[in-house]
């Protein structure tokens, strides 16, 4: 009996995320129970795609036992890149006049390889330049702003959104497969779900995964074990930046337009996604189906609060007791028993 | 309203305002049945001007409608969430003031697929997306406007106060806070202000600008630089938010301005209560007021009738529909002998 | 040297650190398939040697050969594939992950198709356990290493330095964290690797290993090599001498303390965790040295911890001067007038970024306030003064951050540190685990005066002769229980050893 | 000789950030000599006295580990308190109609009262639910925001902009010591040096301020020199809150006015000025000094970069390279001689 009511115990608190999960979307359907509906899941599944893509690269860094704020601003460069250069022809104000017609793939490609870059940049000042990567990712959050607004305040579009944009490219966005309808699966959905997969076999198939945790678990005995961290540390950086990058094409693509602001502050909610989801701010720790549940709990919290009727501003309020909270409780496994 | 002491009961009472406005509640507001829920998505809440909209949306909805107003964040991506949202739970009609007017083609798309009537309003999406769908409409003044009518405003005392000129080189020497970079109402106001004074025939020189992020502090910090910079050679001061315009009129006042007739011109734009006192002070040369009440209302209105269906018109919503598509709700331009039209 | 052919060559290493000459122009010359010990006192430059061979450090000036071949080694990449591995002082877990992980870190078998490569868990669980058996040792390659005992981690430690093939194996105090059996198995183990060509570098300052293993004995002091023997040619009192620059024939000091009243009296101590120490009972008097003998894992560590708030009990009390007394946290024991040194210096001991003044008092700020809240520097100054110099800590000033002192002179800071607080009862948890033999000797003097002035003193040791020299009595345990109570003048060391191991197991 | 270029070489590492700050001043005066103005200097310190403040609550923080994202939230929030409550009765607007007048100093010691809450709630979380700093403080973050957007939205303010403060508290933030002009001792000034002397003696003179270096650097360790890391924590999170608080009612002050977004972000500059200043990221490091040089660095570069009129974008790609830049320099010092 009392060793039945502490493997509960247990059990409560090894998968204390997904109880948290579990225990909102009751509450929301108990205060409106046709909160209980396919559509609704499909509209968060569809919220938290991009955010889970940036969440996962965030969550790279975060197991090495960094930190990326530059996130946020990568996926509005990104945005804005391949936005411009995947305009209609026949739209008004176009970013480059006389633009001819590009494969898809290549201002997507080239968008990607632009977060990889500034990801390869925080790689270096971090591995390189030994400065924590706080400051370092800070200030390519700063510099990378400062690029993507002079590109997008270039002649002739001088800050004007960027919109118009391609067919092709937005039905990335907001196509789906299947019949219209709740049942329908966008593909963006599906890209973050491969993208989940893609993460997933690198954390626990791969050297460079192992390496992660080993860097993030104790920097010193990757060191001594002959692995080139700075190296390793690189790759993950450039990995992470180019998951900003689809996310900001994704973001364009998915909105139909794009502003040097795009992405503005979504490192931190990426970060609280992770950590949300288990990842330990000090390193080592953290699993995909952690940071998956942690930005679907901010999906919950975020449509299902709005859903019932809950004013923006004690939604802001109930948002910050709930993540505490939920770390509150899902920290408890990590707590070595006195 | 009660003037609660402590923020905890203060907070309680806002909350049930809050509630009435914001929750398409079930059992708050009356809730008469056959009334239209309309969702509504503000561009982001903390913004000064869109909380008079806001409001007057929300005074124009009782009785009327239920309104469902939630807050973009300033992040187009998450409009689009909030619309996806209100469309899974089949609102009658959504009135969207858009983060980035541009990305108002997806949205009419949405509201088109599911058949949902949509307004626009503030931000004015291009002619192009609102032709595409007949049950998409724009309540609101043109953006540029509010730039033309400030510079106006400066070119007029320009002209009639040729002691401004302080060098007598016929050319205005000014400087330029300017909001967020790329934000659309600071694109437009920093250019249409000055098209405006060299429409007027005026020739100009930017001393300087830079950008206060439309916030006070950073206002009062970039206007202190630009004086040390260029000390009196500057003879006029544009703002693209009066809380700029407010923060570097402190400036101003810390070096000598507005004290034994050392005076500077400041045009700025919103007409906030802040403002209209720095009118009435004489600090602040001039403001446009963007009608915040009537935007309100015209939005709520036009909402309203096309969620019941109401062909829109005069009589059915109290204002003028201009080409099937647009009510003009114009701006104005205030000084200290017009404050009256600002409250 | 008979041969003058040898596997490794270390030649004219210096290393300057700020304030510090670590390394003055050092040589050593390795024989291929010898044992080959480096010793010296704490601070002599032993580690940093070895860092230097390891690629951890960079020397200023001198060159390294192996099999007569120059060889330019700036990390421990280059070292590994040059067939030099190492286990260190400090250990170095990633404590999140298991066993094998941690144990192919930086190599990871992989398969897959061309360039597409995934890491080949079963490969590598084969490996482990084919290296375990190899090795003797009962690890589950599937454990997250955080929830190993320290000596288990040292062992891991020791099967991953041997893994990798190399020809020389470094080991920095391999023994410091294991008793008994374990050692033995590292014995068998050396003698294995020595007698299939494998050099090894070995730095202890168990005398007894020293003799028992070495062939040749390379001794440094103050960042100087003093020269190369044979082990054979060499005794424990001319290793000493040479180590400490003095005779030194004494191995404990005379002890005059008298054990009087009972101070602390402990019955049926019981954890609340299943594996850990249960009903515990003893007495512990005025001017007593109470040693506590046992393998590692017979919970001696965890038993001292509870008396110290450290960890929770299950039942049993503690009554101190004939009254009970609740001792929930280190707060309330400071409050009792106990101090605990504890056994993991680098997790719960130094402040590694700060330094050796603000080590040594912070568990006794109380002390130092002169305003009222405001802390008096002189009198801190004074302090600190006093202790680096009794306890002999080697260091320029102390201003020097802690992490920048070998291993040793940490642990005198912390000792320092507890005595500051003028403790009635002081808990010691392996207090000359990696402390050279001069400076062991102040430490039991020290340990014999603090008795002598009416202190009490527990003292956990793996080392039987410590026991056995520096107890009144001795308390030993076996899986968690007390398996006997024998007097410290009269005992043998079998009488322990028996008492320790009537396990189940063997 | 070679021990000469050694010993500046030293020198020069040691003392990073001083010549970071010398640099700096040196280029921008070179590009325009009128920089070089007592006036100058007095706008910087003017500007550079609230972030001061705030960085130093920030100090506290970051040197026990820890990092405090509602910095910016409390500083708006006390902003908005003590303008609510210190408004000319003959203003058109006024936030509380029928309100007494109130001696000065309740609405100022109210306003670092509730910064002081807010502070003790972090800390709580930190210490006694051992939710980590960045996810506690994130969770108060939004919350502080809600609460202040709530009593900002209150009938009938209902979200203006809160202004018409009583001259006697303006001249708090805009009042000065001394003939006006550039030889003037601005009182806000004043309240930072005064305010960064008594952090000063905690740091370095006390036992709470021990004690928070040895949290920050080894927590374990900290636990068991018997040191009370709960209540030592929940004093230094209260302390930094208060000192928010405060920092909030001298940016009403000066600024003569409140809304809710103020401080919106302050907590990143704040935690870059103190790592820019030799604070670590990992704990245990941090002196007073650095963090005002911190400070001051970035005072610099903000006005100086608009001083000779670098437009705003490029102001924010060379803001991040030198953060970056005076990191990587500053950070040489602690790096292990290899
Ligand atoms: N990173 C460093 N910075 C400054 N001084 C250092 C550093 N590392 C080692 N030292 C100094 O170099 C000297 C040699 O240290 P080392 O660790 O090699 O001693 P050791 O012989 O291994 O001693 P022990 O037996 O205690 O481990 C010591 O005085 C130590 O304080
Ligand atoms: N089975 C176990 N699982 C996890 N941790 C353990 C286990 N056994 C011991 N430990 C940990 O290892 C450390 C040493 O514990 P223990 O008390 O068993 O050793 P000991 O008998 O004191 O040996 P010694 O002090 O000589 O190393 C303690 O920190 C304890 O918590
Ligand atoms: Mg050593
Ligand atoms: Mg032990």
């Amino acid at each position: 009996m009392n060793s039945n009511t502490n493997r509960i115990g247990n059990f409560m608190t090894q998968n204390a995320i997904y109880i948290v999960l579990i225990v909102l979307v009751v509450g929301i359907a108990i205060k409106d129970p046709s909160f209980l509906n396919i559509g609704i899941l499909r509209d968060i599944l569809l919220q938290s795609s991009t955010r889970a893509i940036i969440a996962l690269g965030a969550g790279f860094i975060l197991i090495t036992a960094g930190t990326d704020l530059s996130a946020g601003r990568v996926v509005g460069f990104t945005a804005v890149l391949s936005a411009s250069l995947l305009q209609r022809p026949d739209y008004a104000r176009l970013f480059f006049p006389d633009l001819p017609h590009l494969p898809l793939w290549l201002p997507i490609a080239l968008a990607i390889a632009a977060g990889l870059v500034v990801g390869l940049i925080n790689g270096f000042i971090v591995a390189k330049l030994s400065v924590p990567p706080f400051i370092a990712t800070l200030g390519t959050m700063v510099a990378v702003y400062g690029v993507n607004s002079i590109y997008f305040d270039m002649k002739p579009n001088q800050s004007q959104p960027i919109g118009g944009l391609r067919p092709d490219f937005t039905t990335l966005g907001t196509g789906f497969i299947g019949k219209s309808g709740p049942y329908s699966i966008p593909y963006i959905v599906i890209i973050a779900i491969v993208i989940a997969a893609i993460v997933w076999v690198i954390f626990n198939k791969t050297r460079l995964g192992k390496n992660m945790y080993a860097i993030g678990g104790n920097i010193q005995a990757a060191k001594v074990s002959g692995i080139n961290v700075g190296r390793n540390l690189m790759a993950i950086y450039a990995i992470a930046g180019a998951l900003y990058g689809l996310a900001g094409v994704l973001e364009a693509a998915r909105t139909g337009g794009a502003t040097n602001n795009y992405g503005n502050m979504y490192e931190l909610d990426a970060i609280a996604a992770c950590v949300v989801g288990g990842v330990s701010t000090s390193g080592g720790i953290g699993t995909v189906p952690g940071i998956l549940a942690g930005v679907l709990i901010f999906g919950v919290i975020n449509y299902g609060l709005t859903f019932i009727g809950v004013s923006p501003y004690w939604q802001l309020i109930i948002k910050g007791a709930i993540i505490v909270a939920a770390v509150a409780f899902d920290i408890r496994k990590y707590l070595t028993k006195k | 309203g009660s003037n609660g002491s402590g923020s905890a009961g203060a907070g309680g009472a806002a909350s049930k305002d809050n509630n009435a406005a914001a929750a398409p509640a079930k059992t708050d507001n009356g809730g008469a049945k056959g009334q239209p829920n309309i969702g509504v998505a503000i561009y982001k809440f903390d913004d000064t001007f869109m909380t008079g909209v806001r409001n007057a949306i929300s005074d124009a909805a009782s009785g009327k409608a239920k309104v469902d107003i939630v807050d973009s964040q300033n992040s187009q991506p998450t409009q689009n969430d909030k619309v996806d949202l209100f469309i899974t739970k089949k609102v009658n009609a959504l009135a969207i003031n858009p983060v980035d007017n541009t990305a108002a083609g997806v949205l009419i798309d949405k509201a088109k697929a599911a058949n949902l009537p949509i307004v626009f309003f503030n931000r004015e999406p291009s002619a192009d997306d609102l032709k595409k769908y007949d049950k998409a409409y724009y309540v609101g003044a043109k953006g540029s406007e509010s730039g033309t009518m400030q510079g106006q405003i400066l070119a007029d005392y320009w002209k009639a106060h040729p002691e401004a000129d302080k060098n007598h080189d016929g050319v205005m020497q000014y400087v330029m806070l300017t909001g967020e970079p790329g934000h659309p109402d600071a694109v437009a106001r920093t250019k249409y202000s000055i098209d405006a004074i060299t429409g007027a025939g005026i020739k100009v020189q930017k001393l300087a600008e830079d950008t206060a992020m439309w916030d006070r502090v950073k206002g009062q910090e970039k206007m202190a630089a630009f004086l040390a910079a260029n000390g009196d050679k500057i003879e006029a001061v544009l703002a693209n938010n009066d809380d700029m315009a407010l923060g570097a009129i402190e400036a101003l006042k810390a070096v000598g301005y507005f004290k034994d007739g050392k005076y500077i011109p400041v045009v700025s734009v919103d007409a906030t209560a802040p403002g209209q006192q720095a009118l009435q002070d004489g600090t602040l040369l001039g403001t446009v007021l963007n009608d915040a009440k009537n935007q309100g209302k015209a939005t709520l209105n036009l909402a309203a009738a096309l969620a019941q269906g109401v062909t829109p018109d005069k009589a059915s919503i109290g204002y003028d529909i201009t080409d099937g598509k647009y009510i003009w709700v114009p701006y104005k331009k205030i000084t200290k002998d017009n404050i009256a039209d600002a409250k | 040297m008979a041969e003058d052919r040898f596997l490794l060559e270390l030649n004219n290493i210096s290393k300057q650190f700020p304030g510090v000459k670590a390394l003055d122009d050092v040589t050593l010359k390795i024989r291929p398939g010898t044992v080959h010990a480096l010793m010296g006192e704490n601070g002599a430059g032993k580690s940093t040697l070895m860092k230097c061979l390891f690629g951890i450090y960079t020397p200023d000036s001198g060159e390294i050969y192996m099999n007569g071949e120059k060889k330019n080694i700036t990390n421990s990449k280059d070292a590994l594939e040059n067939g030099i591995s190492m286990i260190h002082q400090e250990l170095h877990p990633v404590p999140y992950r298991n066993v094998m992980e941690n144990i192919w870190l930086g190599r990871f078998p992989t398969k897959g198709f061309g360039p597409i490569r995934f890491v080949d868990h079963k490969k590598m669980q084969r490996d482990t356990v084919r290296l375990f058996q190899d090795l003797d040792m009962d690890i589950d390659p599937k454990t997250i290493v955080g929830t190993l005992s320290v000596s288990k981690i040292q062992s891991i430690e020791i099967a991953k330095a041997v893994s990798f093939q190399s020809k020389v194996i470094v080991m920095d105090e391999p023994t410091s964290s294991l008793t008994g059996n374990e050692v033995e198995q590292l014995f068998k183990i050396i003698n294995e690797l020595r007698s299939r060509g494998v050099s090894i570098i070995y730095i202890s300052h168990k005398m007894e290993e020293i003799l028992r293993i070495s062939d040749d004995v390379t001794i440094m002091r103050d960042g100087k090599k003093i020269g190369t023997w044979p082990a054979a040619e060499l005794t424990t009192d001319l290793i000493i001498s040479r180590m400490v620059g003095r005779d030194l024939t004494e191995r404990f000091p005379e002890r005059s303390n008298v054990p009087g009243d009972v101070v602390m009296k402990v019955e049926g101590l019981t954890s609340p965790i299943d594996r850990s120490f249960k009903d515990v009972s003893f007495e512990l008097r005025k001017g007593e040295i109470l040693g506590i003998g046992g393998l590692v894992g017979a919970q001696r560590t965890e038993l001292i911890e509870a008396l110290f708030g450290l960890r929770a009990i299950s039942a049993g009390r503690i009554a101190m001067n004939g009254h009970e007394v609740s001792i929930k946290s280190p707060i309330d024991a400071k409050k009792h007038r106990i101090a605990l040194l504890t056994e993991e210096r680098r997790v719960t001991g130094i402040f590694p970024v700060l330094n050796i003044m603000e080590n040594t008092v912070i568990a006794n700020l109380d002390r130092y306030r002169s305003a009222r809240f405001l802390l008096s520097d002189s009198k801190m100054k004074r302090e600190v003064d006093d202790s680096i110099e009794k306890l002999r800590v080697k260091t320029p000033s102390m201003k020097q951050l802690i992490r920048n002192l070998s291993g040793g002179n940490q642990q005198k800071v912390l000792l320092a540190r507890w005595l500051l607080t003028d403790p009635d009862i002081l808990l010691l948890d392996e207090p000359t685990r990696g402390i050279d033999v001069g400076a062991k000797f102040e430490i039991y003097t020290i340990i014999a005066e603090l008795a002598r002035q009416g202190k009490s003193i527990v003292m956990i040791s793996s080392e039987m002769p410590e026991l056995l020299g520096m107890s009144d009595r001795i308390m030993v345990m076996r899986e968690g229980r007390l398996s006997g109570i024998v007097d410290g003048k009269h005992a043998t060391e079998e009488e322990i050893m028996r008492l320790a191991a009537q396990t189940s197991a063997s």
